[in-house]
């Protein structure tokens, strides 16, 4: 029964694109978490960075919803939602951080901060 | 609804502290404020006490939560007073001279009390968490205070620092978890951990696990890494623990460690330990996964610690030495269940209380020393000569670091043993060595610590001021003084830990109603 | 007339002694017994528990002696205490002797000293108790040991008196302690016991020629005694492990029970086996490593730099006998072995040091070094004794020898004592003129003549008995046995030149001397001072022994009174070869005497030729007016190689020290820069390397730049990412 | 009783760390005398006292999910080395009287008495992993005693010595945890885990596969024979013993060495005893290698403490050899030289460390003929040297002895084929290896005599500024002071007991237990002969078909010890 539904259910997923559909929307999800990562290592703006992140988690967003839609309960969805919850409070400590920084150092370049090594 | 509520007393306990000291942080007397600490304390006692009578709390490992919040609870009320007087200090100083007024924006007492209950919060909800979306909340309550807390701990760029590497990092980590996360649910079509692994389980009955679902496994574990401080993500460790005042170095080397070992504990539970070709193990990708990473954390932090001249950079490459003996018990995992010996996770989850005792007693010796400049003690040169000043910091030290290095009959030692059992029992004799070989490579440089504070003669250049903050020797000297006083009262700890490493892995029969049977992406 | 008359009574005297009184006889005599033993068992008999004082009251002298030292005693009272000791140890001796009944074997067994037991089987016990055990032998020992201790003891107490004080102590504390090792020796009960004695001569030996520890020759050559007694010591080890490998014991009377019976313990006939002729070789290795035999001679010579008395004592009379003790003692197995392997070793190693270390002595100057080859060549005449079977003449030579050679080094030690040290005769000369040393002269010629063969003395009879042995015994008994005897004769030679070479240019002739380097004054007024009363006592009563040994000759039954103790021991030969041997188609026993007196004579008067003085009464060949400028000289010069390498004693130790001390010094030297560098260095390595990869990875890894960490994070996920893939896929 | 051996060294070691400086020296001297005292009524009793072969015993469940619990009980064996313990327990304080600077008399003395309870507790322990505690936990006192109290190069000295030590401890503890796992894993009637040693025991060669005792053989050997030290694994001693004080150099030899042979006699051998049999040879090849190449590296030192710290890797050859004898002779050769090496090596540090007291240098190039400025020193030092040569009648010896001879008649093929030996024993050594080992005798000949040469005769040589040390530190006189002297006079007094005495002071007290584990070692070797291992079967063939082996112990394994 539940086999069945779900059959029916993938058939029908957004319907231009067919069964294989969830393969192109994680590879969205993938290729934004890429890009994500590649930014991360590649920006030196902490605000830019920070971004970078955000995307990471958007893509995990995205790839949730998929799979939800594929598995047909809401269990991404709500994942989504807390995710977005999270973000969102990272996102504000992130500028009170920025904010902190930028007024020692009068600068965004995260390597600036390179003091501690070795 | 009110049974789920039943588990997560504690953390409700803590939250409602939490609200309290909040509040009281904000008052203008000094005294009042003072009683934020006490607080803490009373609410942490209250968790314990309300953590303790659970018994059963469902999922894959029903009965972690006692052993596992029981051991939060404790650690962190040795870490509350080391965390004493960390902020404000000076706020308070300027005001007892009368050269400031208290200002509630400007005072950070409260907020740093609350930060570190929000924290324990995060960790304890860590222990209980049985679903995907719980746990990722749990992690993160459990990180995000601790990113403002290193920021704020002094009032120097290199807490700044910490603070910015601590926190961008941990967040391209969380993000890293997080896609294994999606991918597990992916694979599975649930959130739910007992759930998900019986959908594996099924998988596997049916012919394999599905690859993207370890593919989610191995990115959450790898993500993990980061909590735990494991290779690859250990970099951050040394300059964070370094820039932080010792109090959060302390606490830095405890809750995110204790709450990503949770996590993978959970994460592996998931997939269990019945794969291989006799059944005993995990699945290969990732048992070779969590073989590289131990090892290679092992030897790295330890390696790394030998050359430093810091002691707090020193003891956070011990620190993530340590996650890769953890990471051992971990691989052989839970065994036939019922004893300690063959018992890797109840050997992990003793490990951590060891460890993280002892660890506090480290730091807080740190934390107990000014040095002329004012800053607490880093440099190995700062702790010379302890002894002849201040002896029972010296003994305190000499003690702790001994018990790191796992010198019997400290408590180390004995923590240390449950991983060589658990782990010659799996059969994982190439890690027994390495993580022997490694022990020996982590005397060098404890050693160096032991004979400065406890041997050498002070330097004439080095006077360490009076403590700061009294409270800190004392959390020095309690935990110390726990670490020889844990091994009278070991037994009793070691059969809640076994207790609280009980796992129940679905019937495969439970996993047929599962959702995720015709996922066929990969196929197609 | 009357001079032929007494010889020929004399020698038909000594026949008889050998149980026959004419050639055809002897030759029926030797051929009537087909087997070939030793030693029938002897019964035994329990001693009392009072033997035990025997070795044990020098043993308290050593530790009455300690305690003076530790009140730094000044006076000569150790000299008295020891010699008191002895003295009762030697009367107890004499007691037990007396009260022996001539047969058979007493045991004393004062408690277990090694005892050890992992079974009930024969060969699962070894077990060795501080046991004694007197037969023949080790009366006829024990009676000359102590004998001889007390009255060297005497002599010491004199000779030593310029160390008054704590070296006294040591010496005399030291003197004991020899007493006390060599009665174990000779008196142990079993193998064990005899290496307690064994070992505690050689430190005895070590401590005493060391006694003069600021010298360093004196302290090289205490080591080198012990060390090189090592090397021997190792064989005689050995050679009493596989004694208890192959019998399962290494007690005297269970051995010698196992050895009559013809089998090992565990039943094999003996004669099959392999240990038969291995353990006695091995024994063999440690005898002639005690006795300075073959290799092992080197020391002897060095260790004449001791006090005078401990080179009477020990290095010539009592301890360097202890190896002759050894393989007259296990004479059973050797004379087990069929073929005689070992025997022949014996026979040839003795025959070949004898005349290889007079060789040396006829070059040397140092007279007390010229007592010390003679010492070793006349061990290897006690050896080749043995090995010809004939224990009795061996053993023998053993005892007249301890009293002549003891006399001869007492002489040359009282004349070091008067001329400070003095020992070179290039540089003394005529001392029977110089007040004092009037005995010394007379002891020293009744030494000489013994020593030389002179006929009717003791050296002469019991060299007689050994040599002509050799002659006796078959050539297929022991192989090149009348060789042996050839070259023992010229040996005998040899030995006469070079003792009465020392004799004419020291003892005669015209007075010149002056002081050795032990000197305290000035040397223009140098005056000798003679001995006093103690050395001369002990001086007249040597040499009176020395004559009496003689006699002993005659006593008792066959062979002699060493005889009938010899037959009363384990030591005993019942030689039966089947087939006797003849010398120029006589019996030898008979004519030997007759033929070594010849090679005597001729020794006496080469030496006389030479080195004798002017106007030597009897003896006018001699032409030598100064202390040395001798008709010897030219000859010397013209045969310079020989001379200085015989003078260089063969150049042995400089080889010993280039093909084994030096290369193992070498070894020694690589071996420890081989443990700095290799094995400590692998070991450094393993340790330094945590510190260099620290330092590698930390400086390429731990850069402190957010964006370097998060590059490797990301490189480390998409290397675990891309490790899984590899792994599902 | 055994626990209060245990317990008083730790309690005085409290005490004097917590008292002031000034009367720490009296506390330890106190407390370690008074152990002594109990030590000696402990063998009083133990030997007139009936019961099983583990007498003492007590026990209590500590640790049980570990398997652990504080159990002592000693045997024959442990009873001796414990009562050497308590013996160099006074003699060390004595000798430490004015060498070490009162201001740091706590601290040295507190560790001393911490030491003591240590060394005692890894010879009373009737638990595994209470033994290696005990094992591991000397490694501290013993560091902060080299680290702190040492001479110039002590830090790295005493780092050595600890990382050395503790890397090799470890691989053994896997060894033994192994062993352990294996007995609770497989052993019929074994409850679950335990580190009961005897138990462990009982089991161990039995579960353990040939394959795996190899394993657990070198790992043993990892932790114990780096204690011993075997050669190659010896390098840290000659720099400890250099470095460390007098009183840390007669604990190192006197104790600590005899922990690696210790563990090698009560574990090694009941446990993987196939293996043992089977690499036997080669281990006793390197006990050789180490006893000629160490006593010729002692013979071109200079530094005279470092000699004699080779020494004991030259001398401890001949104990390891004796134990791979696996007979009767070597064993009870092995146990009494742990004994005999403690007593004369100690000694010869204590000498040492007394003239170096008063010189201020090891170096005998700067330092020698002490004979005549010092004659109760030279005397004992000689004294010292000739049991340390293996003199008869002195206690060296008979260890040497057996030891060889154990070796010596160890049965090996080449005695197989033969006309049988009655004095063979069984055991996988044999006559060679009595020989090699012999030649090591000369050697210590060699070296001995040449540093006693050096040291005590010739003429006086003394170093240039050995006037200028005079003012520091209490003034000492020339020779020995009666303090000292009562320090060497007991080690003396017993090895001239032990060295004329010796069956009815030491071999008849070890005897049963020995016997004991030579049969179970031999009856388990067989066991495995028979009913596994192909070519150790083939070996075993053609032993017994030799003639005569009626005379082995093949046929008369105690009845005790069959199962």
């Amino acid at each position: 029964m539940t086999d069945a539904v779900l059959m029916l259910a993938q058939a029908d997923f957004p319907t231009p694109m067919g069964v294989l559909t969830l393969n192109h929307y994680l590879f969205v999800s993938t290729a934004m978490f890429a890009l994500g990562l590649i930014g991360f290592m590649t920006r030196r703006n902490l605000i830019i960075m920070f971004l970078c992140t955000e995307l990471m988690f958007q893509a995990a967003g995205l790839a949730l919803i998929a799979f939800g839609r594929y598995h047909l309960n809401f269990d991404g969805q709500t994942f989504v939602i807390f995710i977005l919850t999270i973000a969102a409070a990272e996102a504000a400590m992130a500028l009170a951080l920025v904010v902190l920084l930028f007024r020692r150092r009068e600068s965004l370049d995260a390597d600036l901060w390179a003091e501690l090594k070795g | 609804m009110t049974e789920k509520l039943a588990l997560v007393w504690p953390e409700v306990w803590l939250f409602i502290t939490t609200c309290v000291v909040m509040v009281v942080g904000l008052s203008p007397d000094l005294r009042v404020r003072r009683l934020c600490g006490w607080i803490a304390g009373i609410g942490i006692l209250v968790a314990i006490g309300a953590a303790v009578p659970v018994e059963h709390a469902g999922g894959l490992f029903p009965a972690i939560t006692p052993y596992a919040k029981g051991m939060i609870g404790v650690v962190g009320l040795l870490l509350l007073p080391l965390l004493a007087g960390t902020v404000d200090r000076d706020l308070d100083a300027a005001i007892a001279a009368g050269k400031a007024r208290f200002d509630a924006l400007r005072a950070n007492r409260a907020e740093f009390y609350a930060f570190f209950l929000f924290s324990l919060t995060g960790l304890m909800l860590t222990a209980s968490a049985d679903d995907l979306i719980w746990l990722f909340l749990a992690l993160e309550l459990t990180s995000l205070p601790t990113y403002i807390m290193v920021t704020i701990s002094t009032r120097g760029t290199r807490s700044q620092e910490a603070g910015v590497k601590y926190f961008f990092l941990g967040a391209l980590g969380a993000a890293i978890f997080l896609y294994g996360f999606a991918l597990m649910y992916g694979a599975t079509g649930t959130t739910n951990l007992a759930e998900i692994a019986a959908a594996f389980k099924a998988q596997a009955a049916a012919g394999g696990i599905n690859p993207i679902g370890i593919a989610g496994v191995a990115v959450a574990l790898v993500g993990f890494c980061f909590k735990i401080a494991a290779v690859p993500m250990h970099m951050y460790a040394a300059d964070v623990y370094q820039g932080a005042a010792s109090g959060v170095s302390a606490m830095l080397a405890f809750v995110p460690k204790a709450a990503g070992f949770l996590a993978i504990i959970f994460i592996c539970g998931t997939v269990g330990w019945d794969h291989g070709p006799t059944y005993d193990a995990l699945p290969a990708p990732i048992y070779i996964l969590l073989w590289v990473i131990a090892v290679a954390t092992m030897f790295t932090g330890n390696v790394l610690a030998v050359r430093q001249t810091s002691v707090k950079r020193m003891l956070a490459y011990s620190s993530v030495a340590h996650s890769g003996y953890m990471l051992v018990g971990v691989i052989v995992g839970p065994g036939p269940g019922g004893s300690f010996w063959n018992n890797g996770i109840a050997a992990v989850l003793f490990y951590l209380l060891s460890y993280g005792i002892t660890n506090v007693g480290t730091f807080a010796v740190l934390a107990s020393i000014q040095t002329d400049s004012g800053d607490e003690a880093d440099e190995i040169a700062d702790i010379r000569g302890l002894h002849a000043t201040r002896p029972w910091l010296a003994g305190a030290m000499l003690l702790c670091v001994l018990s790191l290095l796992g010198l019997p009959p400290l408590v180390g030692f004995f923590a240390k043993v449950g991983l060589f059992t658990s782990a010659i029992a799996a059969g994982e004799i190439p890690l027994v060595i390495i993580l022997g070989v490694n022990s020996a490579i982590a005397a060098f440089y404890y050693l160096r610590i032991a004979r400065s504070a406890y041997l050498e003669p002070a330097d004439e250049s080095v006077s360490t001021g009076p403590t700061p903050v009294p409270q800190r020797a004392i959390a020095a000297v309690l935990s110390a003084s726990l670490v020889v006083l844990l091994l009278v009262v070991a037994q009793p700890i070691v059969e809640r830990s076994v207790t609280a490493s009980g796992y129940s892995p679905p019937e495969v029969g439970l996993a047929q109603d599962g959702p995720a049977q015709t996922l066929t992406v990969a196929d197609e | 007339m009357r001079m032929t008359t007494i010889t020929e009574a004399i020698i038909s005297a000594a026949l008889a002694q050998h149980g026959s009184s004419g050639a055809g006889e002897a030759v029926a005599a030797h051929a009537a017994g087909v087997a070939e033993h030793a030693g029938a068992a002897l019964t035994s008999v329990d001693g009392p528990m009072w033997l035990g004082l025997i070795p044990l009251l020098p043993l308290l002298g050593v530790v009455i002696i300690a305690i003076l030292a530790c009140f730094n005693d000044k006076s000569k009272l150790p000299a008295w205490i020891s010699v008191g000791l002895i003295g009762v140890s030697f009367i107890l001796t004499l007691v037990t002797y007396l009260g022996w009944d001539g047969h058979s074997v007493i045991h004393t067994r004062l408690w277990e000293w090694i005892g050890l037991s992992w079974g009930d089987h024969p060969g699962q016990t070894l077990s060795s108790g501080f046991a004694f055990y007197f037969d023949g032998l080790s009366l006829l020992w024990m009676l000359f040991v102590t004998g001889l201790a007390a009255l060297i003891g005497l002599y010491a107490s004199e000779y030593m008196e310029h160390d008054l004080g704590l070296g006294y102590c040591r010496f005399f504390a030291a003197f004991c302690l020899f007493v006390f090792s060599m009665s174990c020796l000779v008196m142990g009960d079993n193998l064990l016991m005899l290496f307690l004695g064994w070992e505690g001569v050689g430190l005895c030996s070590y401590l005493l020629i060391g006694y003069f520890y600021k010298k360093k020759t004196a302290v090289d050559a205490g080591m080198k005694a012990f060390i090189v007694n090592r090397v021997g010591d190792l064989g005689l080890l050995m050679g009493m492990l596989l004694t208890f490998t192959t019998f399962g014991t290494v007690e005297y009377d269970a051995l010698f029970t196992q050895i009559h019976a013809g089998t090992t313990a565990s039943g094999v006939p003996l004669a099959d086996t392999w240990q038969v002729w291995a353990i006695p070789l091995l024994l063999m290795g440690g005898a002639f490593g005690k006795s300075a035999q073959m290799f092992f001679y080197v020391w002897l010579p060095d260790a004449m730099e001791g006090p005078t008395p401990v080179s009477a004592l020990i290095h010539a009379a009592t301890m360097v006998t202890a190896g002759v003790y050894l393989v007259a003692r296990m004479m059973p197995l050797y004379t087990a072995d069929p073929n005689h392997v070992a025997l022949t070793a014996v026979t040839w190693g003795g025959t070949i040091t004898a005349f290889w270390a007079a060789t040396i002595a006829m070059a040397q100057y140092d007279i007390k070094r010229i007592m010390g080859y003679s010492t070793i060549s006349q061990l290897g005449y006690m050896f080749a004794g043995l090995g010809v079977l004939a224990t009795t003449g061996g053993v023998f030579h053993v005892f007249t020898h301890a009293f002549f050679k003891a006399t001869l080094f007492l002489a040359c030690g009282a004349v070091m004592h008067g001329f400070a040290g003095q020992l070179d005769m290039r540089k003394l000369s005529g001392l029977w003129k110089i007040p004092g040393f009037q005995i010394t002269v007379i002891a020293m010629l009744i030494g000489c003549l013994n020593l030389s063969g002179f006929p009717f003395t003791g050296g002469y009879f019991s060299k007689d008995m050994i040599i002509a042995e050799a002659f006796v015994t078959p050539d297929s008994v022991i192989w090149g046995s009348s060789w042996a005897g050839w070259l023992l004769l010229l040996t005998a030679g040899l030995t006469a030149y070079y003792t009465f070479r020392v004799f004419f240019r020291v003892f005669v002739g015209p007075v010149v001397y002056e002081p050795g380097e032990d000197l305290h004054g000035d040397a223009e007024h140098f005056h000798p001072h003679g001995p006093k009363w103690a050395i001369n006592l002990v001086l007249t009563l040597l040499a009176v022994g020395c004559i009496a040994s003689a006699g002993l000759y005659f006593v008792g039954g066959e062979h002699g009174w060493t005889g009938g103790m010899v037959h009363a021991s384990s030591a005993v030969v019942e030689t039966g070869h089947g087939k006797h041997g003849l010398l120029f188609g006589k019996n030898p026993h008979e004519i030997m005497f007759y033929i070594s007196a010849v090679f005597g004579f001729g020794g006496i008067l080469l030496a006389a030729w030479f080195h004798g003085p002017v106007g030597l009464a009897g003896l006018l060949i001699g032409n030598r007016t100064k202390a040395d400028v001798v008709r010897m000289d030219p000859i010397a010069r013209a045969i310079r190689p020989i001379s200085t390498w015989a003078e260089h004693k063969w150049y042995v130790d400089e080889f010993y020290h280039l093909v084994l001390v030096t290369p193992l010094k070498v070894f020694a030297y690589l071996f420890s820069w081989f443990d700095k560098l290799v094995v400590d260095g692998l070991v450094n390595l393993f340790g330094g390397m945590p510190k260099v990869g620290s330092d590698v990875i930390g400086e390429t890894t731990q850069t402190g730049v957010l964006h370097d960490y998060a590059q490797r994070m990301i490189a480390g996920v998409a290397v675990v990412l891309v490790v899984v893939v590899l792994v599902v896929f | 009783m055994l626990v209060l051996l245990i317990l008083l060294p730790l309690v005085f070691g409290a005490v004097v760390l917590l008292r002031p400086n000034a009367e720490a020296r009296r506390w330890a001297l106190l407390g370690t005398t008074l152990c002594l005292v109990i030590g000696a009524f402990l063998l009083g009793r133990f030997f007139t006292s009936e019961g099983g072969p583990m007498k003492g015993v007590g026990s209590f469940e500590w640790f049980p999910a570990l398997g652990l619990s504080l159990s002592v009980g000693v045997d024959s064996v442990a009873v001796l080395l414990i009562a050497l313990t308590l013996l160099l327990g006074p003699i060390c304080v004595g000798a430490s009287w004015t060498a070490i600077p009162e201001s740091r008399a706590r601290l040295f003395f507190g560790w001393l008495l911490v030491l003591q309870a240590a060394m005692v507790g890894v010879f009373a322990a009737r638990d595994l992993v209470m033994f290696y505690t005990c094992f591991e936990f000397t490694l501290l006192p013993m560091f902060v005693l080299i680290n702190e109290f040492g001479s110039t190069n002590r830090h790295k000295a005493a780092t050595k010595f600890f990382l050395y030590t503790f890397t090799g401890s470890i691989i053994a503890l896997a060894g033994l945890v192994y062993t352990a796992w294996a007995v609770g894993t497989r052993a019929v009637g074994v409850d679950g885990f335990t580190m009961d040693i005897a138990t462990l025991t009982e089991h161990a060669s039995r579960v353990l596969s040939l394959r795996e005792q190899g394993f657990v053989l070198a790992a043993m050997l990892c932790g114990f024979a780096v204690k011993v030290p075997l050669f190659p694994l010896h390098t840290w001693l000659p720099l400890a013993h250099t470095e460390a004080p007098t009183a840390g150099s007669v604990i190192l030899a006197g104790v600590l060495l005899k922990l690696g042979t210790y563990g090698i006699y009560r574990f090694v051998l009941p446990f993987v005893p196939v293996a043992v049999y089977e690499h036997a040879p080669a281990i006793a090849v390197l006990a050789i290698i180490g006893i000629i190449y160490a006593g010729l590296i002692c013979w071109v030192q200079t530094d005279v403490k470092k000699l004699v710290a080779y020494s004991s890797v030259s001398h401890l050859g001949f104990c390891v050899l004796g134990l791979f004898a696996l007979n009767s002779p070597g064993l009870t050769g092995g146990v009494l030289y742990m004994i005999n090496h403690g007593l004369s090596t100690g000694a010869l540090f204590l000498l040492i460390g007394f003239m170096y007291e008063r010189y201020h240098t090891r170096d005998m190039r700067q330092i020698g003929g002490l004979g005549a400025k010092m004659p109760v020193w030279s005397t004992f030092m000689v004294f010292f040297v000739m049991a340390s040569v293996g003199l008869p009648g002195l206690n060296g010896f008979i260890s040497e002895f057996l030891c060889t001879m154990g070796a010596f008649v160890s049965h090996t093929p080449w005695t197989a084929g033969e006309a049988a030996q009655v004095g063979a024993t069984w055991g996988p050594l044999g006559p060679w290896f009595g020989f090699a080992a012999g030649t090591g005798v000369i050697v210590a000949a060699i070296y001995l005599l040449t540093m006693t040469a050096k040291m005590v005769w010739g003429t006086l040589r003394e170093p240039p500024d050995h006037a200028d040390h005079d003012d520091d530190g209490p003034h000492l006189p020339v020779d020995l002071t009666a303090r000292e002297i009562m320090t060497l006079a007991p080690i003396a007094a017993l090895c001239v007991v032990f060295g004329l005495f010796p069956t009815q002071t030491l071999i008849d007290a070890v005897r049963t237990d020995i016997n004991d584990q030579v049969a179970f070692v031999h009856q388990r070797v067989e066991e495995a002969a028979t009913s596994a291992g192909e070519h150790l079967a083939a070996a075993e063939q053609t032993r017994t078909e030799a003639p005569g082996s009626a005379g082995n112990p093949a046929e008369t394994v105690e009845p005790g010890v069959t199962p």
